[in-house]
């Protein structure tokens, strides 16, 4: 008999989810997969710059298919438009930008993140073929504040949440903040906070899926 | 008279030899010099060293050059290729050898090949298995590794408009890494979609001035395909 | 809604401390955000850490600064003014500190800040007084030296056309460190001869995006006299 | 009495001089002073590109005074315009260029040379006040090429080109090529070689008013 009477979140509410702590006015780089949803879910009257690695700050909505400019991706290779006041610069620039600290915020996927911030995103062992890193490593030590939008448990439903990650390492001690399916989550110098569960979630059912101690924050 | 525009992919390609190191701007299937790159299999040569962000994309270019076995070794962040398994079966079968570095990490790098800058320290990769054997040493409290210049013997890199004096302007995400593959090459060679006559690009607008373009080939292609 | 623009020199310097390091733009008279810097007297804030090529020019802008005691100490490559001897008095008095950097060391050490580089290496000043103390080491056989990231807490910088978000273009020599200190700087305020609406700057030829830039005034004060 | 029969380039000859050796094409620093002189020399039918550390690329002559813009600097300071296929880059790009070897020459002044290439060319002493360097050191030690323009001696008579500089240095062994109002000198490993004197100039009268062991082109 399953005790569950709660829903996890789906994608788009993960991202809807993240864009809500959004304020107006932050340059943020999105990565692919549910990162990428975040910008359709920037809440009315806040203006937030989207950047994409090969150049480009002031991303818009994907371009309807007749309005396609096919010299125009993101860094997920997708078509997009860009915005009035955007701008595009070269790949040097693009992650001075990143590197120098200049974003306010990344979203990230991850496949494990560890309680004192590790994140790993691009390998799932030490022996991949043909492994790919792309801008991972810079946007997660580079930018102000790295968020990771992921599911708390893996497919198999092992903890992504973890003590030490066993994946390699995208990152030493970046992540600021988790946002899963089931709750949002600072890393702190305590390890993982719980900020934020959904509904009819309890701690212990949250802390039963998670690989390192849940700590509640300080009154 | 200065003169840097030449009539054929072929002549554009004269002189490039066996072993050398090629710089490829494009990001995905934009700012991709296609037609260069494809040039290079016709000159025959081969044992090439490639740095690219992509392992190509598609079956043409830099794809092409892999499947014909024209590369030995590729330095790349990103070694995948939408529409194609070549790079994977060379890869698994041993037959190329493989330099995995950050994006950002592989611009600067360019970058600081073009800047006379011999190395620089860099805190991404710090504490992963991409800096297994570098130098790491700490700044701020932060972990960075020392990172080199990467430099090219030729750069093969797309415009949108260029001048006789190798002046360069983009177009959209096409500037990507071809301003920075052409500061750091020895020999840059751009084509490019379109050709005016000197004096016409706007001086505030120039992106990339001819002092780091060496030849440059009129190939007027349309549009890039994804 | 982003509004980056400020109405008065006042409003954009808001917030400026004793202590500061302030990295200030212009080459010469062209370029300078004299009435920002002008605006830093206003402020009364002293003790100062300034970053420029020049010791300033004339009796304006920096010469001011420095005639009225208020800085520490000069980062600098060419500490001269025409027109004033003011920095001279000052500096053969004891009365202020000079770190002479050579330009092209300035820029890149300023660029590398921007960029999240700690420290890069350059054979520039290798072997000559400028190097005394710094770490030196071989690459390709040649003695280089460790140079540090030079950032600082507030640029001063001056731009042709400016929009709400921030975004800068330059007048033809008027760019020179502008970009380079908009980059380092935690805080990067611009004074702008014109401020035109969203949307109206052409993206290609945007030269500092507004990511680099926290605060724009509009100050439309004409043409630089040498 | 005096017995020479030979009368020293004037400033401006000195510049043609060395205008005549720079081929079609070449990118081009030109220092303040005589230096400054070569643009205006370049010989009919050549393209030669004179780039400036503010950030110009293609100047062309001063301009009238109608015509000036006062945007428009060298790096002196002073007025100059911008030839068609001209561009304009900051601060940091014009250093790479520089440092980047992008540069085939620049043309300097300098108060000495040593025999191995050393220059001195920013200041007369150790404790100078208030030193001042620009870009000489980047240009110095940057480009593919440093030729220097000086007069052959101080104006008190003493020896410009050295066995070794006794001012503080600029760049360890990068002069390629010294232009003086008596002769050209090549910096080889060898040491100072004549390439060319002026008419009824000899050996021995160059030797005695250089420091350092003059040599002639090997056969």
């Amino acid at each position: 008999m399953d005790t569950r009477i709660w829903t996890p979140l789906s994608r788009r509410e993960i991202a809807a989810r993240i864009a809500s702590d959004i304020p107006n006015g932050w340059y943020v780089n999105l990565g692919i997969g549910v990162p990428t949803l975040v910008a359709d879910e920037v809440p009315e009257g806040r203006e937030v710059v989207f950047h994409a690695e090969n150049g480009l700050l002031g991303i818009g909505p994907a371009p309807a298919d007749a309005d396609i400019d096919p010299w125009l991706i993101n860094a997920g290779k997708q078509y997009v438009t860009l915005r009035p006041g955007g701008s595009y610069f070269h790949h040097a620039d693009s992650f001075a930008m990143i590197r120098g600290g200049h974003l306010d915020l990344c979203v990230l996927g991850a496949y494990q993140v560890a309680e004192n911030g590790d994140i790993a995103n691009w390998a799932t062992s030490e022996n991949d073929t043909a492994p790919a890193v792309g801008g991972a490593m810079d946007l997660s030590v580079g930018t102000r504040r790295v968020w990771v939008a992921m599911n708390h448990l893996t497919r198999e439903g092992e903890p992504r949440l973890v003590r030490d990650c066993t994946y390699p390492l995208t990152a030493q001690a970046s992540v600021d903040r988790i946002y899963t399916d089931l709750a949002v989550i600072d890393v702190t110098a305590r390890g993982f906070v719980v900020a934020e569960m959904i509904a009819g979630m309890t701690l212990e059912q949250l802390q039963a899926m998670t690989g390192a101690t849940l700590h509640m924050p300080e009154a | 008279m200065i003169d840097k525009t030449v009539e054929t992919v072929a002549e554009a390609l004269s002189g490039v030899a066996d072993g050398a190191t090629f710089l490829l701007g494009g990001f995905g299937a934009v700012g991709q010099a296609t037609h260069l790159i494809e040039g290079v299999l016709e000159t025959g040569i081969r044992d090439l060293t490639v740095v690219a962000n992509n392992a190509g994309y598609g079956q043409v270019g830099l794809a092409r050059l892999l499947k014909e076995g024209r590369i030995r070794k590729l330095i790349c962040s990103y070694p995948r290729i939408v529409g194609s398994t070549v790079f994977e079966e060379l890869y698994r079968a041993g037959r190329i050898e493989l330099e995995l570095v950050p994006q950002g990490t592989l611009a600067e790098r360019m970058r600081a090949a073009g800047a006379g800058v011999p190395a620089f320290y860099t805190p991404t990769g710090a504490g992963t298995r991409l800096a297994a054997g570098k130098e790491v040493r700490h700044f701020d409290g932060r972990d960075c590794v020392l990172e080199e210049a990467l430099s090219g013997d030729v750069a093969l890199i797309e415009a949108w408009k260029a001048d006789r004096w190798g002046n360069l302007t983009y177009r959209a995400a096409g500037r990507n890494f071809n301003p920075v593959c052409a500061m750091a090459a020895r020999m840059t060679i751009a084509q490019t979609q379109h050709l005016e006559p000197l004096g016409t690009l706007d001086p505030e607008t120039i992106v990339t001035p001819g002092i780091f373009v060496d030849r440059v080939v009129h190939i007027e292609y349309g549009s890039p395909r994804l």
